[in-house]
């Protein structure tokens, strides 16, 4: 149960060692983990801004639903703010339930909500310009399934 | 006294990242009228409110939500985490 | 692109590390990881068996179809067979394409998939005997989404 | 000559996991019944063929399934992997 925002980098593995290590009798353990995607126009930057006061309540909110929703016997949220280049690392999401079929729904469902409801805006930057990513209305319509 | 935050786009067209106002608006819709009559900022970022999320004191709302106890109000386009 | 079926454990967080060093380019990975659960009747192992010359060339099967299907740029498989304790690791999948959807579908479908047409069959021993683990109907049901 | 493999309780049945068969017989189905009139223990493994899946040359397939050219045949229980 950690949420966990930083501007630091950070390897995807060696948080899911940290995480296997404290879910002691679960069966089953999912991680999602999110990274730069370079644009055709070439991304010489991806700047994620956040709502700082705000950012760790609504992950905190997510997780809390997610355990209860699902039983989870363990979760975790990382997600990064700043400046960020093509590859890098963005967030991870990991759940720990006794079946696959609980840890991979709260998995999608931390997922869905963490794109909607927290707080972070992404900028691209390319040599043509910097530009707001748009919010994706499949992205809004996701949460429906929830 | 009021803090008013902007995010974003909204944060750029507006000009600055953080404000304090002095109001007497009771929901987010009379605050946003009041700085619309401000300044020609405040026009640009609030042209089409179907754009845009508020929270106000940290937690998602809507547009007529009461404003007469809080602390923090706070303007963004929707989401794009993950 | 790779099927481990091996008797000795392993440290998901590792294999996680190896395998996002593997695949420049996506913008999401999704991980499984199965664990032994403990029984009512205290488990003091489960013993893995498999069908070792169907095995590599089943699980092949099942990541080239999740491969192809949802157009993935990496994937890993790891099984293990032999006899193991509660806790203890069982096996991993992990995906890895350029958005979320694909990637967790991805990796539900080799979980199903590997669930009910991989040769491998488990049987529990507690104080109170030796048994067979009985296939679910669930998991049959569950192809169906596929 | 035909290898016949036997995994989980069917192994447990017969009492062995893996034999060399000298048959004549050209599908599963045929197999089975000349197996089960050499033993008892073949009775018993094979006593519900509806709770049996069959592998011809490690692929899975059904008990009409040829066997004439087959190399290997195995027989086991639904699976229980993951």
């Amino acid at each position: 149960m950690s949420v966990i925002v930083q501007g630091e980098s950070f390897d995807p593995g060696a948080a899911l060692t940290d995480f296997s290590n404290r879910i002691q009798g679960a069966g089953a353990m999912v991680s999602f983990t999110g990274f730069v995607r370079d644009v055709p126009a070439g991304l010489l930057a991806l700047e994620i801004e956040h709502y700082a006061a705000m950012t760790k309540r609504a992950l905190d909110d997510i997780e809390q639903q997610a355990i209860s929703r699902w039983h989870l016997s363990g979760s975790l949220i990382i997600h990064r703010f700043g400046s960020l280049k093509p590859d890098d690392i963005i967030m991870m999401v990991a759940t720990a339930a006794e079946h696959r079929k609980a840890a991979f729904e709260a998995a999608e469902f931390m997922m869905d909500y963490l794109k909607s409801r927290a707080p972070f805006w992404k900028k691209e930057s390319t040599r043509q310009g910097d530009e707001w990513v748009v919010a994706k209305t499949a992205d809004e319509e996701a949460l429906k399934r929830w | 006294m009021i803090d008013v935050l902007y995010f974003a786009w909204v944060r750029e067209k507006v000009g600055l990242p953080k404000e304090t106002v002095d109001t007497t608006a009771t929901t987010v819709s009379e605050l946003i009228a009041e700085l619309v009559e401000r300044d020609a900022r405040y026009g640009a970022a609030f042209a089409d409110q179907s754009a845009l999320l508020v929270a106000v004191d940290q937690e998602l709302t809507d547009f007529d939500a009461p404003i007469n106890n809080a602390r923090e109000v706070a303007f963004f386009p929707p989401m794009t985490g993950g």
